[in-house]
């Protein structure tokens, strides 16, 4: 029999002055398996506590109500409180009386009544509550960062740091992602390669870190603590441990017209081929697509004058299976192509182009080491406009967000072309300087106040090169309220941050929601921002939504630390609601495999003594299952229920809900 | 000799109503002819067979036969007496008629069942003698005759070509109908119409002589192949009266019902620990026919079988009780024939 | 040769080849037509079609006795082929356990296999025929109203005996152990009072969404006259326009019900 | 097939008595139930007439719930959960609303109409809103009566 403790707390006059607190515990005390009942004028202070654990102990309770405030508030005091009296702690339930009842209702007989009843079905639930312990789940501790971008080289590193094993994973042949491109970073302007390279090397060399770079992530299993990557690792026709990097394979390569993706097209590169002078691993790849030895089978000059015999015409993709605990998705961005955009030359007008673009050419190891040249005869221009909000900020574009870097940088783009190109012109059409940030107002205003941009508010209508090859930009100055026209030399367009385009697909591997923008949800934007809803997968950088350099690397640090926290310990404990599976009534009609938000439930084999196979099954995987329920719901046959929401206590609840006077048949058919 | 003219029933429907009787006949309900409670207006068919049988109103389908109330802690039982109205079942068919005596017989052998009782003291049968048959009837297999008046207390006769029924009183709660109906029943004299003729499909000691040593005979599987294990044929069958017991109860009481129940749904004999001692479809349908034309035999020497063939006509998968007999008296003969030779 | 011959033939060369063990088919009996299970070849000729054979034969495939001679043959017209389909995505019957004596009301389409029954289905009887009466009456209830439509189906259910037929006969009611079976807790009350037959036959008609390929095998078998199929309607009718799904057109379909789309309809919620 | 219209406009002759609704609501536990928290702690007065049972997720509210609420004289149900997109379990709301787009058209046409059964996102931040639909559905079914006691799905007295 159940022998149920109510306890209702008056919240000093908060919920005592709607409630009729004795009343409801008077009620309550005649509630079937009720044996213990009282209220109480704090129920969370020491005393009120001391009253629970006093009761269970006395009363030999089975079963705990707190009638108080919401549980978000105070369910795990009471459940410490029951738990310290060695009552299961999830014997207990509280019954929301304040928020839901005393707080929104003036009426005192009805708020009673209200709370009467919310008290009898947490009773009703109780008595049917099972104990339930934490689920234990050993952890790996290893963790898998996807992204070698400064935010995956932050996280890595700090873990790693930490004392962790890191396997840091990145698609292209070198780490250091879009930062290694940028010349100057704002506020400080200082070069953004000093800065980095240091950090890639050290990547490079760290003992707990192991790099796959040139590599994808192909296939994800498991779940928190336990997850398997599988790894694709694309040939690169060259041998890593042989190559020396010495470039004499290079510099020989006689395909040299290939457009450099890293100089943004403005530079050319060969078929075998270093991203940078500083990429990290400092080895060529092979591009499988320009290589003539590849593509024609003749050729072969690298592997000639390689001395180290390091090319491997004959490599081959190759899966790598990873076992870790925690995954940090440092996926980054790339930039919105404006060539959808008509109005502005749709991508065909050779000087219109984009951020990084103007990046190189303002970089000293660029393509025009650092001077400011434009792309189509390599004149120095003498008027520059940069247009922010390209794609950004533009319903019709599919973009409502803002993209946060581009007031910064074309601040910056402005500053470093006054420095190089004196006597050049910048104009900026701006919709709002966004410049929160420390240092950052003062930046824009500098670019403006000492380095004379022209910033002109308003969108840009029209772009398009005149016959004497000056591109033309037709705004309006919508502070002047005048439609201005500028003959410019070059346009920089502050095209907007995406997502990655294969990164959802990365997201539906993991699980890991995405929002309307592609962008990777956090679990709780203001409190949970670097995990996401998958337990165990966290968040750093721009894949989750635009940010800076110093944001990205704060948000990698936090995600480090989770995964230290998690790695922390060698088992995790998970709250134990989560599905099961009645396997003697289970049709195996797969619903709740297709259902599962988690890839949770799996097919079991039930086989006899002998190993023959009697039945196929579903079957919960205790740590993939968040405990969400729908595969209740889809289970035709109820074979399948949630610890803590079971059917029963549902049932009970919504039972008990019914008027008292609700009746049952007076009478059988006649 | 009490008669009454064909188009005249409802009329005697009216008269018993007025009496304090609640009438049922077979009624017209979309696509079926069921018993139904008469009502003003409606017409009564004679023609057919209806798809639900007399049982219904003395075993219904959900009973109320405990009722507790929570007072403070504890459950307090509460009385509950049987629900028996006064009632005339018009026209039904002397089969149906005839399974009253099963159902009187299994509701008081060991003990007496107080609310079947109720309901059948409250209850006169009217039988309307069969002039036509389907294709389904087998009741002279069985022993029953299409005239037969057995349980039933009056029997209506067609006679003059369809125009008129006799009206033929049998036991004093069939007087007693004769009287509430006053007028509408007429002195007269008229001599019934032949009745139906049907079949002998098989010869039911034979069967039963059969199934009592082949319990365990490899066929079962055969004759059970095409049921798919629904209710529809205990349901409907006049004598079938296996119930099942369930509580409900809200936040005050408590009651229990007797539901019908049926060895062909699989959760009859299933056991709490998961076994099921009728774990195949085949166990059931062989308890079925068991249990008719085996069980009931050796234990009250009653054949549970009426022959009224509803098993076959609602079988949607053409199972029937009728459908194994014939087989197994074919096997039987088959056999008789190859010892005889 | 005629439609029938064609299946006796094809029956008798599958149990004779090995190739099924079992045919399930229909045959005639007293004007009836009813289902026969051979396993002999010479059985055969006791086959028939016609549109009289109402019953959905794929829901034989859950009897443990019929499983027992997997493979099987079945006569199946397109709602029987849907089902088969549907029931072999829900990982009922494996996809060489059946070969599919697939037929219509005036063809005879030979012995496939579920992929090649797939492949029929889209191309021959991708939209099949709506029942216009059927529709009609759907109509009719829906243009009631509320008053009138609870009376209606109070009326309905109240003649429901809670027999099951409806279960038996249908091909996608395999699951052993039936929601209407459970009784901790009973959510569905096995009285057969208003609430239990209410309860009853909606889930039986939801449990079916998207599931249902309208064969009206549950109304056929329904001893009482339950206008099930009205039921059946309205929900295909929803699952149809609102979400496009099909049943049984696709071996690898996901379930309408334990699936999603962000872009599915949400006028309803406020 | 031709799209069907169920009926579900409530007959406004019908004058009914004065009563008191009773409101079962199924919330999820991340957004509505968080958003009811809300709307206390802002101390945003609504009608008493609700009681709300709390799930983890909307995905987990299976319609035997709802049936078992009419059944037990329910005059309305709620359900609600987070909006699209924002599920803390990423898509046990749209599991649930595909759900609830099929079951409602049922309901609705085995004689359970609109102003019977409802179904919101909350938020939980979206306290004002859950006030204002109790507040409303409060007033839609005072307008509407009691829920028929003759209707099918009711426990029959």
């Amino acid at each position: 029999m159940a022998r149920v403790g109510v306890f209702i707390c008056h919240c000093g006059e908060n919920i005592a002055r709607t409630v009729d607190v004795a009343a409801a515990a008077a009620a309550a005390a005649k509630f079937p398996g009720v044996v213990y009942s009282v209220d109480y004028k704090y129920m969370c202070s020491d005393p009120g506590q001391q009253l629970v654990r006093k009761a269970i102990a006395d009363h030999k309770l089975t079963g705990v109500v707190v009638a108080a405030c919401s549980p978000r508030m105070h369910e795990t005091t009471f459940r410490r409180a029951a738990a310290a009296a060695g009552l299961n702690p999830y014997l207990l339930e509280m019954a929301n009386v304040r928020e839901h009842c005393a707080w929104v209702h003036s009426d005192r007989a009805a708020a009673t009544a209200k709370a009467i009843d919310l008290i009898r079905a947490m009773v009703e639930k109780v008595k049917r509550n099972r104990a339930l312990h934490p689920i234990s789940v050993p952890v790996e501790p290893t963790a898998v960062v996807i992204g070698g971008g400064i935010a995956g080289i932050q996280a890595a590193l700090d873990i790693a740091t930490g004392g962790k094993k890191v396997v840091l994973i990145e698609k292209s042949p070198s780490i250091g992602g879009h930062m290694a491109r940028l010349s100057e970073t704002f506020p400080t302007l200082d070069c953004s390669q000093c800065i980095l390279t240091p950090r890639m090397v050290e990547v490079a060399n760290h003992p707990n870190i192991t790099l796959m770079t040139y590599s994808e992530v192909e296939a994800v299993a498991g779940f928190v603590g336990n997850f398997e990557v599988t790894v694709r690792r694309k040939a690169r026709y060259v041998d890593l441990a042989k190559c020396t990097g010495c470039g004499e394979c290079w510099s020989k390569c006689p395909n040299k017209k290939i457009p450099s993706e890293f100089d943004a097209r403005l530079g050319n590169r060969t078929a075998i081929y270093r991203v940078s002078p500083q990429a990290v691993p400092n080895q060529p790849v092979i591009d499988a697509q320009r290589c003539l030895m590849l593509t024609k089978g003749r050729c072969g000059v690298c592997a000639k004058v390689c001395p180290r015999e390091a090319i491997n015409f004959k490599d081959a993709d190759e899966l790598v299976k990873v076992k870790a605990g925690a995954i940090v998705l440092a996926t980054g961005f790339e930039l919105w192509d404006h060539s959808a955009y008509g109005e502005y030359g749709a991508g065909r007008i050779a000087d219109v182009i984009d951020g990084f673009a103007f990046e190189r050419l303002a970089s000293a190891s660029g393509p025009t080491s650092g001077e400011i040249r434009r792309p189509s005869d390599g004149a120095t221009p003498k008027t520059v406009v940069f247009v922010q909000c390209c794609g950004s900020r533009d319903e019709k574009a599919g973009r409502k967000y803002c993209s946060k870097i581009c007031c910064m940088y074309t601040a910056k783009h402005a500053m470093l072309y006054a420095h190089k190109v004196h006597g050049g012109r910048a104009v900026v059409f701006y919709m709002d300087v966004r410049a929160a940030g420390k240092g950052y107002d003062e930046f824009v205003r500098r670019a403006v106040e000492k380095d004379g941009a022209e910033y002109i508010r308003g969108r840009v209508s029209k772009i398009y090169r005149r016959s004497d090859g000056k591109i033309i930009v037709r705004g309006a100055d919508t502070l002047a309220g005048t439609p201005v026209t500028i003959e410019a030399d070059l346009v920089v367009l502050a095209d907007a941050i995406v997502p990655r385009t294969d990164a959802q697909k990365l997201a539906r591997m993991l699980g890991v929601a995405y929002d309307a923008d592609g962008f990777f949800s956090e679990a709780h934007p203001k409190l949970r921002p670097v995990e996401t809803a998958v337990a165990g997968v966290y968040l750093a950088g721009v894949c989750q939504g635009p940010k800076d350099i110093p944001e990205s690397v704060a948000q990698a640090s936090a995600a480090a630390a989770k995964v230290l926290g998690l790695f922390a310990r060698p088992k995790l404990e998970r709250e134990p609601v989560i599905a099961r599976v009645n396997r003697t009534t289970c049709a195996h009609c797969r619903a709740c495999i297709n259902a599962c938000p988690y890839k949770a439930i799996e097919d079991f084999n039930i086989v006899d003594r002998s190993g023959k196979l009697l039945r196929v099954v579903a079957n919960v995987n205790e740590g993939l299952c968040q405990g969400c329920g729908t595969c209740v719901s889809v289970c035709r046959s109820k074979s399948m229920d949630l610890d803590g929401f079971t059917d029963e206590q549902v049932y009970l609840q919504i039972a008990t809900l019914e008027p008292e006077e609700s009746p049952l048949p007076a009478r059988s058919s006649p | 000799m009490k008669l009454l003219r064909a188009d005249r029933l409802a009329d005697l429907a009216a008269a018993l109503a007025a009496q304090g009787y609640r009438v049922i006949a077979p009624i017209r309900q979309g696509r079926i002819v069921r018993l139904a409670e008469w009502r003003p207006g409606a017409a009564i068919e004679t023609s057919g067979i209806s798809a639900n049988s007399v049982k219904d109103f003395l075993f219904p389908r959900s009973e109320i036969i405990d009722r507790y109330s929570l007072n403070g802690g504890d459950f307090v039982q509460q009385e509950v007496s049987p629900e028996a109205i006064k009632t005339v079942v018009l026209a039904v068919r002397p089969c149906d008629a005839e399974s009253v005596s099963v159902l009187d017989t299994v509701f008081n052998w060991d003990s007496n069942d107080v609310f079947y009782n109720a309901r059948r003291e409250a209850c006169t049968v009217v039988s309307l003698a069969c002039v036509r048959a389907d294709e389904h009837c087998f009741c002279t297999s069985v022993g029953g005759s299409p005239e037969s008046a057995e349980g039933a207390d009056a029997v209506l006769r067609v006679a003059g070509g369809g125009d008129k029924f006799i009206f033929e009183p049998l036991t004093p709660k069939g007087h007693a109908l004769a009287e509430a109906a006053g007028g509408v029943l007429a002195e007269g004299v008229a001599a019934a119409d032949p009745v139906a003729e049907i079949p002998r499909r098989f010869d039911v000691k034979t069967v039963t002589e059969w199934l009592n040593k082949n319990f365990d005979s490899p066929l079962w599987q055969e004759f059970a192949a095409a049921c798919l294990g629904c209710g529809a044929c205990a349901y409907a069958c006049p004598s079938c009266h296996c119930f099942d017991m369930q509580d409900e109860s809200t936040r005050k009481e408590s009651v229990r019902y007797r539901n019908w129940d049926t060895c062909g749904l699989a959760l009859f004999t299933l056991h709490t620990s998961g076994h099921n001692p009728r774990s195949t479809q085949t166990a059931r349908w062989r308890q079925r026919v068991m249990h008719k034309l085996s069980y009931i035999p050796q234990r009250f020497n009653l054949t549970a079988c009426m022959g009224c063939g509803r098993c076959s006509r609602l079988c949607p998968n053409g199972l029937g009780i009728s459908e194994t007999c014939e087989k197994i008296a074919q096997l039987c003969k088959a056999n008789h024939e190859g010892r005889a030779r | 040769m005629s439609i029938v011959d064609a299946i006796r033939a094809d029956a008798a060369g599958l149990l004779q080849t090995g190739r099924a063990k079992l045919v399930l088919g229909y045959r005639s009996r007293r004007g009836q037509r009813v289902p026969i299970l051979l396993t002999d070849a010479a059985g055969a000729d006791q086959l028939v079609y016609d549109a009289e054979c109402r019953q959905n034969l794929a829901a034989y495939l859950r009897k443990p006795e019929v499983r027992q001679h997997f493979p099987v043959g079945v006569v199946a017209a397109p709602p029987v082929m849907r089902s088969l389909v549907m029931l072999s995505a829900e990982s009922q019957i494996a996809a060489d356990a059946v070969t599919v004596l697939a037929v219509s009301e005036n063809e005879y389409h030979g012995a496939l296999d579920l992929a090649a029954t797939v492949q029929l289905l889209r191309e021959k009887y991708a939209n099949l025929a709506p029942n216009e009466e059927l529709l009609r009456k759907v109509r009719e209830v829906a243009a009631m109203s509320e008053e009138e439509r609870a009376a209606f189906w109070t009326e309905q259910f109240s003649k429901c005996t809670r027999c099951y037929a409806c279960r038996a006969a249908c091909p996608g009611c395999y699951c052993q152990w039936c929601v209407a079976k459970r009784n901790v807790p009973q959510w569905i009350s096995t009285a057969d009072l208003a609430h239990g037959t209410f309860a009853w036959n909606i889930t039986r008609a939801f449990h079916h969404a998207g599931r249902c390929t309208l064969c009206g095998a549950c109304e056929a078998a329904c001893p009482q006259g339950l206008p099930l199929m009205l039921l059946n309607a309205c929900v295909a009718e929803c699952v149809e326009k609102e979400f496009g799904h099909k049943t049984g057109y696709d071996l690898a379909e996901k379930p309408l019900i334990g699936s999603w789309r962000p872009d599915d309809d949400d006028g309803f919620v406020r | 097939m031709e799209k069907i219209e169920v009926q579900t406009e409530v007959k406004t002759e019908n004058t009914r008595e004065a009563f008191d609704p009773r409101l079962v609501a199924f919330v999820c536990n991340w957004c509505t139930y968080a958003g009811a928290d809300l709307a206390g702690t802002s101390r945003l007065q609504y009608a008493p007439n609700v009681r709300i049972i709390k799930l983890p997720c909307t995905g987990r509210i299976d319609p035997l719930l709802v049936l078992k609420a009419f059944e037990g004289g329910a005059d309305a149900v709620l359900i609600s959960g987070c909006h699209p997109g924002d599920c803390h379990y990423t898509s046990g709301n749209y599991h649930a609303r595909r759900r609830w787009s099929v079951f409602g058209k049922l309901l609705a046409f085995a004689g359970i109409g609109g102003h019977r059964l409802y179904f919101s996102w909350v938020s939980a931040a979206e306290g004002q809103k859950f006030a204002d639909l109790i507040n409303s559905i409060t007033k839609e079914v005072l307008a509407a009566g009691p829920f028929d006691p003759i209707n099918p799905a009711r426990r029959r007295i």
